[in-house]
């Protein structure tokens, strides 16, 4: 049997490495990614406690968390490309201006 | 140790691994490979939580749309020059010791909240997740989460025509 | 043709792109199975829409025209059968006819009558070929074997007469070196009776198949007045509404004694320039059947001496090869050994016409439009 | 231990060896069947009317060269077309064969490897990953034709995706459940097969089975006039072997699911009329099998006759005319569910 508490330690592990890339990487890809990363953590966690609680209110959060996560996608990505339009550099240490 | 259990570490070990590789490949593409053997891992720890149709949708969403569109945004903004920059930008020496501290509160809380079952007790009456998942997710997002639902859809109906807008050629009148 | 080397020239230079950042450019060739041997064009692409295409060209070259100024007069038929490798016998019509103009020699009309007849066949087995593989190109598969099937008909009848499929050679200056076989005209009327039906099965597979109209109507516009500047000859010319075949315009051999009309197309898209060929292999058809029921007796070489040495003088002869205006023109120093021979070969003049067709469409369409054209690399090259 | 591992683990090897040999033998057929379409014989050499020529070329291919390009990503390179083969073969594991069950040394055996409850999206799960597949394999060759292939080819798939879940909803409508044996017997208890019912979302579904695959007249992605080869253009050996089989059975996976979910999987024609019930005497696994054959043969038959799309014209067609009808048969179905509840 998997207690609730091992569930808890994988998603806190994967939000951490999550935050990591977020904050460290400058592929600004790579940072989307890691935000996905942080989204499913969250994920894992919504579920592990609907599975703790015998209640279905989890799941359903954590299908709307992936559909955010789907809908983020999309513009973000949407924006990347906007992005790598205007300026040849998908490095977001390089994107300093508020306005070109 | 049980089946249950061998299973749980082995796809645990297999998600973090390959987290961690998504964060410090330097090929965007190698990166999103290994987001989505993470995303796999993270499916299965639905299954073995009684999930089943959200690891179904994990995959479909997730595998078969997201990481699609990544690969898709990859291969369009592809840079020579990517594989000779710097992977990290220059304060992540902060960003590691800030991380670290959010790993050992989780760890702490964790850990406390284990110990001392800081969870509330079951309440109200208990749902059978085993039996007709599918079924009963599908009742409860058309009856209890109507509301939330339609604003789900309102929302991707938003994103659809944000991605669209920001996405589209810039037309040579526009300029 | 100045606005249209403009055109392309701009095109090439146009780096409004998808990303704003730079144009994929792909070499199509010279190892592709779509450009029908080895030519090689340069695409300058945004995504998938071409901007512009610089034609590379001489992976084929053999040095034909130089070879015509080594040999006496006769021997340069048989190169010449490498040139358009799959009309062997339009190429030396073409060149006989012009060395006989050089020499002032009339060839019997039983000769006559039989070049028209090999000239028409080799003229249908040409646009076969060329249907076969525009279908291939655009995915059609199965029409390709049905082209084939036909042509094998008339490959038998010239591997009967002249002992060869590929590399016919019996035209002489001065006439045939053969005489018809037993049975010839009844294999030829046998062919032609069958084949509208043939005809009628391919239209049945594409005319009013909506995939195929889709990938040929509207793509690879050539207006009339660009095709006349780009001097383009043949089906190309005449799919985009130009009513010039050279059997018409400057009838040689009987083509005079023969009734037959000139299919023009009416926008010149590639759908277009479809039509006008199935319709010209029905024309050629009807040719070949009135020459036989005409085909008169007599002898098949005109009055020509052993060593031909025709008077210092030039020559231009052009006749309609399948894939438009086949020109010789042939220079006489009084030798017997061609002093220039210089071709006018209708592909080469007519792949002039790519870039400008191909500019703004989609890859997919480069193929569609190298099929149309009808470009044999022999010939290109030479 | 017995029940949970042996049983699953032979079932698995005998369905994979027995879908191997398909999956080669339909490399025969098409060639077999296009050929005669085209007035000529096809293969003949290899054994009796060529029938080894399917064996022949896995051994050619077995011992050719493996070439990897130059610049290629090489891990990714050399995993691409393993990704495209694995899903193609596991979601054979929901398909149900029949529904007949033997008894072997006293335990019971079904004919198929496992029913779960999200057996319908299993498959879509699964199918969706097989586009990696492809675009990997297109991006790691490190060469613009196979860039172009795999760029197409993952628009294609993903925007024929929708249409063709949406023509399986309108089928889960009817079947009330996600399980592929409830589709079945759905279709049991209505005496109808929900091709009839659905033809709209049936027929949406085998165009976008067809575009799935990446099949004529669909087949941008490996172009040969266009595209050399598309995504697999730099394969060679038997990681091109891999792709080949990928696509074949993904070909006899697309026909199986349109088998189970419009023609009655197992189930003879009618099984509702009394006086077809003599073909019940004729096992399920036969029906199913004729049903899968049909729809190979249709495969086979679409790329002899048609011509190619364009890319651009693909996905108007299936943004502009598949999506919307197939969500409008959806919404169509549900309204008429809704009020004529049986």
């Amino acid at each position: 049997m998997v207690t609730t508490t091992e569930y808890l330690i994988l998603a806190a592990a994967l939000f951490t490495i999550g935050v990591i890339g977020v904050l460290t990487r400058r592929n600004i890809i790579i940072i989307f990614m890691s935000i996905e990363l942080i989204l499913n953590a969250v994920n894992i966690n919504l579920v592990a406690f609907s599975n703790y609680w015998q209640q279905f209110t989890g799941q359903i959060y954590a299908l709307f968390v992936i559909t955010v996560a789907a809908a983020e996608a999309a513009v973000g990505l949407g924006i990347i490309i906007a992005l790598f339009r205007n300026k040849e550099t998908v490095n977001a240490d390089e994107i300093d201006l508020l306005k070109w | 140790m049980t089946f249950d259990q061998i299973l749980f570490y082995c796809l645990a070990a297999i998600a973090i691994i390959s987290a961690l590789m998504v964060i410090t490949r330097r090929n965007p593409v190698h990166s999103a490979m290994f987001l989505i053997t993470t995303l796999f891992s993270v499916a299965g720890i639905y299954l073995q939580l009684h999930a089943e149709f959200l690891a179904a949708v994990q995959v479909i969403v997730y595998v078969g749309g997201i990481m699609v569109l990544f690969l898709f945004v990859i291969m369009l903004v592809n840079l020579e020059v990517v594989s000779t920059e710097r992977r990290f930008n220059k304060q992540w020496i902060i960003a590691l010791i800030a991380s670290a501290v959010l790993l050992v509160e989780f760890g702490y809380v964790i850990v406390r909240g284990g110990k001392s079952s800081l969870l509330p007790p079951v309440t109200g009456p208990a749902q059978d997740l085993t039996r007709k998942n599918s079924e009963q997710i599908g009742l409860m997002l058309y009856q209890n989460y109507m509301l939330p639902f339609e604003i789900a859809s309102l929302l991707l109906l938003v994103a659809i025509i944000g991605a669209v807008i920001l996405a589209k050629r810039r037309l040579a009148s526009d300029k | 043709m100045a606005d249209v080397e403009e055109k392309v020239i701009t095109a090439l230079h146009d780096h409004d792109t998808f990303l704003d950042s730079s144009e994929l450019i792909i070499n199509m060739g010279p190892q592709h199975p779509a450009t029908h041997g080895v030519y090689r064009v340069r695409l300058h692409l945004d995504g998938e829409k071409v901007l512009g295409a610089e034609s590379y060209i001489g992976y084929l070259h053999r040095g034909v025209e130089k070879l015509g100024e080594h040999g006496d007069y006769r021997h340069y038929g048989p190169i010449l059968d490498r040139m358009d490798y799959v009309a062997s016998v339009s190429n030396n019509l073409g060149y006989c006819e012009a060395v006989e103009k050089l020499l002032g020699v009339q060839i019997p009309p039983r000769a006559q009558y039989l070049r028209v007849i090999l000239t028409e066949l080799q003229r249908i087995a040409s646009h076969l070929v060329w249907l076969g593989t525009h279908a291939m190109d655009i995915g059609a598969m199965t029409i390709f074997l049905y082209c084939f099937r036909e042509r094998e008909k008339i490959l038998n009848i010239f591997e009967k007469y002249f002992g060869a499929r590929l590399t016919t050679n019996s035209f002489r200056i001065g006439g045939l070196q053969f005489d018809t076989y037993d049975g010839f005209e009844a294999e030829c009327l046998d062919f032609c009776n069958d084949f509208p039906r043939r005809i009628a099965e391919y239209e049945q597979i594409l005319s009013d198949n909506r995939i195929w109209i889709g990938r040929t109507r509207g793509i690879g516009i050539l207006k009339a007045e660009d095709a006349i500047a780009l001097g383009v000859t043949g089906p190309v010319l005449r799919g985009s509404g130009v009513k010039f075949d050279i059997r018409k315009a400057f009838p040689y051999e009987c083509y005079a004694d023969l009734d037959f009309d000139i299919p023009i197309g009416e926008m010149g898209d590639t759908y277009d320039r479809y039509l006008v060929r199935n319709e010209e292999m029905r024309q050629s058809r009807r040719i070949v059947m009135q020459a036989i029921e005409k085909l008169p007796d007599g002898p098949i070489m005109g009055k020509v001496t052993k060593v031909i040495r025709p008077p210092a003088g030039e020559v231009y002869h052009a006749i309609e090869a399948p894939k438009g205006e086949l020109g010789f023109f042939v220079v006489s120093d009084g030798t017997t050994t061609p002093y220039r021979t210089r071709i006018r070969p209708p592909s080469f003049v007519n792949l002039q016409a790519l870039p400008p067709m191909v500019r703004g469409q989609l890859v997919a369409d480069v193929v569609a439009i190298i099929g149309t054209i009808d470009i044999v690399l022999g010939e290109i090259d030479r | 231990m017995v029940e949970y591992f042996l049983i699953p683990a032979v079932q698995i090897l005998i369905i994979f060896l027995v879908l191997l040999l398909f999956v080669a033998y339909a490399t025969y057929l098409e060639r077999k069947v296009v050929a005669f379409m085209q007035v000529r014989l096809g293969p003949m050499r290899v054994g009796p009317y060529g029938l080894l020529q399917p064996i022949a070329d896995a051994v050619k291919l077995m011992f050719k060269e493996d070439i990897v390009p130059a610049g290629a990503d090489k891990w990714i390179f050399m995993f691409a077309p393993v990704i495209t083969m694995i899903p193609a073969f596991t979601v054979f594991s929901v398909i149900p064969f029949s529904d007949s069950h033997t008894t072997v040394f006293g335990y019971p055996v079904h004919l198929y490897i496992t029913d779960v409850n999200v057996g319908i999206l299993f498959v879509l799960a699964l199918s969706s990953i097989g586009v990696f597949g492809i675009i990997l394999g297109g991006w790691s060759s490190n060469s613009k034709y196979p860039l172009l292939g795999s760029l197409r080819s993952a628009a294609q798939m993903v925007s024929y995706e929708v249409a063709m879940g949406f023509a399986i909803v309108s089928v889960l409508i009817y079947s009330r459940s996600l399980s592929m044996i409830d589709i079945v017997n759905a279709q049991k208890d209505m005496g109808w097969w929900f091709a009839v019912i659905q033809p709209i979302g049936f027929f949406i579904y085998l165009i976008c089975g067809v575009a799935e695959t990446n099949r004529a007249p669909f087949d941008l992605p490996e172009a040969e006039s266009e595209l050399v080869a598309g995504f697999h253009t730099e394969y060679s050996g038997f990681r091109f072997a891999i792709y080949f089989m990928a696509e074949y059975a993904n070909m006899i996976l697309i026909s199986s699911i349109a088998a189970t979910l419009f023609w009655g999987g197992w189930l003879s024609p009618f099984p509702n009329v009394k006086a077809l019930s003599f073909l019940q005497v004729v096992p399920g696994v036969v029906w199913f099998f004729l049903k899968v054959f049909f729809f190979m043969y249709l495969y086979i038959w679409l790329r002899a006759t048609l011509p190619r799309f364009r890319y651009d014209q693909l996905m108007r067609v299936g943004w502009k005319y598949l999506i919307p009808i197939s969500i409008g048969n959806v919404i169509l179905t549900a309204v008429l569910r809704l009020y004529f509840r049986t």
